[in-house]
């Protein structure tokens, strides 16, 4: 088994530690199932959410991008989400201008108790996902139109494992 | 420039060091100059080629200026002094070692549209301007050009012609452009399809060389020598020659102007590969209006929406 | 004479594909979207070729790529060596024959300066010379310089042969293509038609009048100890770069600047080392591991890049490094003129009345 | 790095779900990873020696364990990599359990995810760095803010302790709300009876600074070492020499002051000491009552005063106050019923609130304990009480319970026909919330033994009619509308924050609900913590609460300062934010967004300015890190190219 060679779509979580995470462990221990597309990243708050992490994990072709903190007044460092959902607003509204589809990208606020309600945010968007299919990413199909004399195959796509794997040599 | 030039007379001794424009290699362009001697007044300029911002010169001037009485003046056109206000606002110039001469602009030249509206081919020998018209001579003959027709993009959409912000205004007031923020542009990316915008940016950004002078020409990239781009630790692009690794510089300069460009389209103007990088920062204030009704480099006071927050902002 | 053949204006993009059949053909290109947006591009059917407009970017990356996988490596996992895997690296390349068409006498010219360091000093770089011997270079003879250009100041001229393989004459309705070396006869035996003795005649007048001209002000070719003695003149090159931006664009337009990095891009076990173009206007140029930086700004960055093309490079090879395109001047934001600093060099004695 | 995964089974937990063997085979894969198992149980003491012994033998310098929530078991598996030998933050976890067994199950696609969380924290783990917590000395003095009966009991545990404490109390005298009770329920013995004798220890203890009449002005530092600005407000008569003996106010000729102890129901003079038990027992000029400060004349008390302590030009003055731990115990404000027009409150004089009546009923109130309405002076005949004043009331934003009321009003009711056999008393009410101990026998004695009158229903209107007031309500257990006349009616105003207390949370950095109420650290087990470390909370400042949970909050906080005083220094968390100064650029964004303060300048020997942590009073949220635009601010455990190195595990 190969998790890189497969057709599974990805989404990318960036959750807070003291709630969505918790309400992610919430909604395990409450058995509530969730389409498998969710690979979580823990961060402390959504204030350490950098917007750029969404534009880069989108245009390296992530399928889909999920950021997740405290409900507003409710942060751990009472402030962090109000910053950062500014920040994600902003990035949310600017990534159809670069040809990245919005609807790929998707924030919200669910409490350490909120499995429920994680549950069915991770559901709505997994489908959401399902329906796109795919992400090209950007850049990552785009014909480069001086390919140069190369040595080797342009590092262009990134994804070196995808070109040579240990098994491949 | 009788004005400039007798204004810069009377209170050169007050002056450390002035900074405007002088005629650089050829008479179509304009080059920032830094002069430091009484007699080299004379060469100073002010017309629709003088498009550099003075402004990014000055955190950097101002720290290694001594710290005397004498001022440093700075020309800025209307434009211009949104980005000073915006280094104010930030803490990077002292607004009180600048003697700043505030120029009414009726526009800029765009060297291309130029090029293109000029029948013909000679080298130009002198330029002249006269309302809003250049006359431009060369061995073919005289030419007149308007103003209008040959204007930078930047310079289409301009709603800051006069200084906000100045220890002296030389010229009269010019109208706006436009009243309201102008997006046209950046409208006219949005109403492509999805895949086509897509499609677009990366054969505009294919061309980027990574030169960075869009980056260095930006009066509000403050970085400087330390920019995120470069990094090794941390490591958000690579050194690849690659679309996604130039998106992804481009991206970093825009997300750090967003809600503090000013607009000035120095960017755009420098890039050598005419890339409209101005478009993406456009963009950011675009959402900035909608969301903060938030315009940079206006108020020395405000404070950049994503620097604040505020609790009982609903809808997002 | 010798080997010279007549490629009417209505044969070209026929010439350029035949071209193509058997090797990669850069040609100057307007953009799609920007037709006056000329850049080397490689030759494919429908593009707008601009013999006539000068290219914004040199021809440097057909040579030496922006960037470019020096090696390739995979690290195998194997538990039964100390290191806990075995490395494997593929340097293997296949580099095709190019053809660089069109592009000005400076441009050719520029890969002098190139060959001098990567093929005729201590080290010959593999990956240079491949692409080298593979790439024959055709160039116009100029007839448009601008205010920038200033290639007879460093000894060259817009009809230079040197380090073109053949050269393109226009001519009203087409171009004479005249080879100037082996490979260049080659190339041209492949195109065009044979000359009528009006067009050499015409072409030969042309050569000639290009070959007068003076493209630029004196000679900027003996500033060594002009430069060195200027080294320490803070004021003069505050004077010339207090307005410099910092950026890499002279460097990047430079048909010279050959300077580079090499950076690892890995990604869990595999990667590329990758070469790609520096700038010794960049920061990180000459930042050491300490943190410690001994061009902490773009007064030394500046007088560096001065030094290197007119002094540290003549004394070293005996030439300047640079061909006068004039890309840096023209290009810059600011105007920033090198051909101004490096004249002003020399210091002046007072006159006294 | 030489790395060692550990897959756990969990029983079947994981197991039954997730090919755990697949997943450890499949991390041999990957970079670093010389070792890779899976096991049943592996946080049990058998599975942490599993790890231990894998440590030795393999050399391991770092360590991935896949198996449930790390806020389950970090602290377990850092604790056992660390006996090892390893630096506790050379350990990732991948959550694989409530993350992935539990939610789902495709056993292919279940693997397939562990095994790229597996990558995702063997990647991250290939970018940690060991960390180590500093040590800072611990300042053993505690800042108690407010004197109610929490910070009194507070302050009185930390002194019995031998700490220095420092009180300060916004109003002349300490006591807050208890001291304005007559009676306390459910055991009706006397308020000032129970408060005064801790009050007087206050006074009396040596290792106590009070600082009545005084406000916290700014906080700044961190847990050990605080540093408090307190600004003692002017009270134009010198404490020092002031001895209470209460001649000025005899004499004071300005006797039509608004009597705020009581209030606002009698007068008093203008220069006053609020209550007979005042601690400190001084007086103070109410500088706009005052005759002297209105036309410059008059001076009567400073002619009296026998020991010369009254300055007219006296000023606020400041004072700086270093401590180690603060205790919040600023109390609470009570409802203004005024958004209840139909109420009458404020216009018609015989419609008081709850605290009002409890100074009619007080032995040394305005009517020196006699039952009288205000407006006339006459006794009552029938008293209504009306609850849920400003409580569980979204229509004026007070959805919450305030806790008490229900207790003061049969309190309160029963003292009535304790001092008034004859009066009839009457509550409107919604639900009887009396879960203490005894609070149910009490209201049930009320109703039984003294035959008040409980009506289930909200009061609609009260109006007068004659010299009474009609109190219109509905009986919703009749499903009856009903009308009560009344001599007297009583509003039971609910709890709300007390005013100010936002500013001060500002001031302390610490977080409070839209109701003003700080928030504790953990609903359940972390009650009188902060999310600010040092900073705790006792009593009502928390949210409602009655006096028994006050007076065990106050010692409960107590008992967290003297458990963190206990050690000299203070270990901190190092998962905070470091400046890489050679990349800082000095824009100062950092400093401006930090919720903490933890950031500030420093300026090196070239003139630069560049950020600089406050390791101590960081908290880790990673604000800045977001924030920095060169990225020289690293949040560590979580910088840049750690989350970048879990993302390009997952696509690149």
């Amino acid at each position: 088994m190969d998790e890189k060679n497969d057709k599974q779509l990805r989404i990318v979580g960036f959750l807070c530690n003291w709630c969505s995470y918790g309400g992610a462990d919430t909604a395990g221990v409450c058995r509530f199932k969730q389409p498998p597309l969710l690979r979580i990243i823990r961060i402390p708050c959504t204030g350490r959410m950098d917007p750029l992490f969404v534009v880069k994990a989108l245009a390296q072709g992530a399928d889909g991008v999920l950021v997740s903190g405290c409900h507003p007044k409710d942060c751990h460092y009472a402030v962090g989400n109000f910053y950062a959902r500014r920040r994600l607003e902003l990035v949310k509204r600017f990534l159809p201008f670069v040809g990245l589809d919005p609807r790929r990208f998707h924030y919200t606020w669910v409490s350490a108790s909120e499995g429920q309600r994680w549950q069915q945010v991770v559901s709505e968007f997994s489908a959401v996902i399902q329906e796109l299919g795919p992400n090209p990413g950007f850049g990552q199909d785009a014909v480069t139109e001086n390919a140069p004399q190369a040595v080797s195959s342009q590092g262009g796509a990134g994804d070196t494992e995808r070109c040579i794997s240990p098994r491949s040599l | 420039m009788k004005t400039l030039h007798s204004h810069l007379e009377d209170h050169f001794e007050e002056l450390e060091l002035v900074i405007g424009w002088e005629i650089g290699f050829e008479p179509l362009r304009a080059t920032p100059a830094f002069v430091r001697r009484r007699e080299d007044l004379a060469r100073l300029v002010w017309n629709p080629l003088c498009a550099p911002n003075l402004s990014v010169y000055l955190p950097q001037i101002l720290k290694s200026a001594e710290k005397t009485e004498k001022k440093v003046a700075v020309c800025l056109k209307g434009c211009d002094t949104r980005s000073l206000t915006a280094l104010i606002q930030e803490g990077f110039v002292d607004r009180e070692r600048l003697h700043v001469i505030g120029l009414p602009c009726p526009g800029t030249v765009d060297p291309q549209a130029l090029a293109q509206a000029r029948k013909n081919r000679a080298p130009v020998t002198q330029v002249s301007f006269q309302d809003n018209l250049l006359i431009l001579h060369s061995y073919e003959g005289t030419e007149e050009i308007p103003l209008d027709s040959v204007l930078a993009r930047r310079c289409r959409r301009c709603r800051q012609p006069n200084p906000l912000l100045a220890d002296v205004v030389l010229g009269d007031p010019v109208p706006a452009r436009c009243d309201a923020p102008s997006f046209a542009h950046v409208e006219a990316v949005d109403s492509l399809p999805l895949e086509e915008r897509r499609a677009y940016w990366e054969r505009e950004l294919d061309r980027c060389l990574r030169c960075y002078a869009c980056r260095n020409a930006c009066p509000l990239c403050v970085c400087r020598d330390r920019c995120l781009a470069e990094s090794r630790t941390p490591k958000w692009t690579t050194q690849r020659d690659s679309v996604r690794d130039k998106f992804l510089f481009h991206m970093i300069h825009a997300l750090h102007l967003a809600g503090r460009c000013t607009e000035c389209g120095e960017c755009e103007r420098v890039c050598p590969v005419g890339i409209p990088v101005a478009l993406f920062k456009e963009k950011m204030a675009q959402i900035a209006l909608d969301l903060w009704d938030y315009q940079a480099g206006v108020d020395p006071a405000a404070t950049p929406p994503l620097q604040t927050f505020d609790p009982s902002e609903t809808g997002i | 004479m010798e080997k010279a053949v007549f490629l009417p204006d209505t044969e070209l993009h026929e010439a350029l594909a035949a071209l193509s059949a058997d090797a990669q053909v850069w040609v100057p290109a307007g953009d799609a979207s920007k037709p006056d947006l000329v850049r080397f591009q490689r030759y494919r059917p429908g593009l707008s070729v601009r013999l006539d407009a000068r290219s914004l970017v040199s021809a440097k990356e057909v040579l030496f790529p922006r960037s470019e996988a020096l090696l390739r490596f995979v690290k195998e996992k194997d538990l039964s060596v100390p290191a806990g895997h075995r490395l494997h690296v593929d340097d293997t390349r296949t580099v095709p024959p190019a053809v660089v068409f069109g592009c000005r006498p400076c441009d050719a010219r520029g890969f002098l300066t190139f060959d001098r360091v990567f093929l005729q000093g201590p080290y010959r770089d593999p990956y240079y010379a491949e692409r080298r011997e593979k790439t024959t270079f055709v160039s116009l003879v100029c007839r448009d310089a601008d205010g920038a250009c200033f290639c007879s100041a460093v000894g060259s001229g817009p009809a230079d042969p040197q380090g073109s393989d053949a050269q393109l004459i226009a001519l009203p309705d087409g171009y004479v293509l005249r080879a100037i070396t082996q490979r260049g006869a080659a190339l041209v035996e492949k195109i065009g038609r044979g000359p009528t003795a009006e067009q050499i005649q015409a072409a030969r007048d042309m050569l000639d009048q290009a070959g007068r001209e003076m493209v630029g002000e004196g000679s900027l070719t003996a500033m060594d100890a002009a430069f060195r003695a200027r080294f320490q003149d803070a004021a003069f090159w505050h004077g010339h770069i207090d307005k410099c931006l910092s950026c890499g664009l002279c460097t990047f337009v430079c048909p010279t600047c050959y300077c580079f990095t090499i950076t690892d891009e890995a990604r869990g076990l595999s990667g590329e080392r990758i070469r790609s173009w520096d700038a010794c206007m960049f920061p990180h140029f000459t930042l050491e591991a300490s943190g410690h930086n001994p061009r902490p700004s773009k007064v030394e960055r500046y007088r560096n890049r001065v030094g290197h093309k007119f002094s540290y490079f003549v004394s070293k090879y005996g030439q300047v490094a640079c061909c006068g395109c004039g890309r840096c001047i023209r290009h810059c934001p600011v105007s920033v003129d090198i051909r101004a600093v490096v004249r002003d060099l020399p210091v002046q004695e007072e006159v006294h009345a | 790095m030489r790395i060692g995964v550990f897959v756990c089974q969990c029983g079947t937990n994981i197991a039954s779900t997730v090919d755990t063997g697949a997943v450890a085979q499949r991390a041999l894969d990957y970079p670093d990873v010389v070792f890779a198992t899976d096991y049943m149980y592996t946080c049990s003491e058998p599975g942490q020696q599993e790890i231990q012994k894998a440590i030795a033998e393999h050399r391991l310098q770092g360590v991935v364990v896949a198996a449930c929530s790390p806020r389950m078991h970090e602290a377990t598996f850092r604790r056992a990599v660390e006996k090892a030998g390893l630096n506790r933050y050379m350990f990732e976890m991948a959550n694989i359990r409530e993350h992935v067994s539990w939610i789902g199950q495709d056993k292919g696609a279940n693997t397939l995810k562990a095994m790229e969380l597996v990558r995702m924290a063997v990647e991250k783990l290939r970018r940690n760095e060991p960390l180590f917590a500093s040590e800072v000395p611990i300042n053993k003095r505690v800042l108690v803010i407010g004197g109610g009966v929490a910070g009194i009991q507070a302050a009185l545990d930390c002194a019995d302790a031998g700490l220095d404490v420092v009180l300060v109390e916004r109003e002349q005298s300490i006591g807050g709300k208890m001291a304005k009770l007559d009676k306390t329920f459910p055991t009706i013995d006397c308020s000032s009876c129970i408060l005064g004798p801790k009050m007087v220890d206050v006074a009396q203890k040596e290792n106590i600074t009070l600082h009545a009449y005084s406000e916290v002005e700014a906080v700044s530092g961190y847990i050990g070492n605080f540093t408090v600005k307190i600004r003692k407000k002017a009270t134009y008569v010198d404490w020092d020499a002031c001895t209470g003996c209460g001649l000025c106010m005899e004499k004071c000729p300005s006797k039509k002051t608004v009597d705020r102890f009581n209030e606002n129901l009698g007068t008093t003079s203008a220069i006053q000491i609020p209550f007979p038990q005042a601690i400190p027992k001084k007086a103070r000029i109410q500088k706009d009552a005052c005759r002297y400060f209105a036309t410059g004349k008059c001076k009567v008390c400073q002619k009296i005063c026998p020991t010369n302590a009254i300055h007219y030009d006296m000023e606020d003055r400041e004072v700086v106050e270093e401590v180690g731990a603060i205790i919040v115990a600023t109390g609470y404000d009570l409802f203004d019923p005024a958004p209840y027009g139909e109420y009458g409150a404020g216009r018609y004089p015989d419609v008081i609130t709850g605290i009002q009546f409890e100074r009619i009923l007080s032995a040394s109130g305005p009517f020196g304990g006699h039952v009288k309405r205000p407006s006339d002076g006459k006794e009552p005949k029938d008293i209504v009480f009306v609850a849920c004043v400003g409580s569980r009331d979204k229509s004026v934003d007070r959805p919450y319970c305030s806790g008490i009321c229900c207790m003061y009003i049969a309190k309160q009711a029963i003292l009535a026909r304790d001092h008034l056999p004859g009066v009839q008393c009457y509550v409107f009410y919604m639900d009887i919330r009396s879960p203490g101990k005894n609070y149910d026998e009490f209201v049930r004695r009320a109703i039984e033994e003294y035959g008040v009158q409980y009506i289930r229903g909200r009061v609609g209107k009260i109006y007068p009619r004659g010299d009474r007031m009609v109190v219109q309500g509905a009986d919703t257990l009749l499903g009856a509308q009903v009308e009560v006349e009344a001599d007297l009616v009583v509003l039971a105003t609910g709890v709300e924050s007390s005013r100010g207390a936002k500013e001060l949370a500002e001031k302390l950095r610490i977080s409070y609900d839209q109701y003003g109420f700080y928030m504790e650290s953990h609903p359940k087990l972390r009650p009188v913590e902060t999310n600010t470390a040092g900073v705790y909370l006792a009593g009502a400042c928390q949210g409602p609460k009655d006096i028994p949970a006050s007076v065990a909050q106050g010692s409960a906080a107590a008992s967290k300062v003297l458990a963190l005083f206990a050690r000299d220094t203070i270990a901190t968390d190092p998962q905070v934010a470091g400046v890489l100064e050679s990349v800082c650029i000095g824009c100062g964004k950092c400093l401006s967004v930090c919720p903490f303060g933890a950031i500030q300048w420093k300026t090196l020997r070239d003139g630069s300015r560049k950020a600089e942590v406050l390791e101590t009073v960081c908290q880790g949220c990673g604000l800045c890190n977001a924030t920095c635009p060169p990225k020289a601010i690293q949040l560590k455990h979580f910088t840049d190219d750690q989350i970048l190195a879990e993302l390009d595990a997952l696509c690149a």
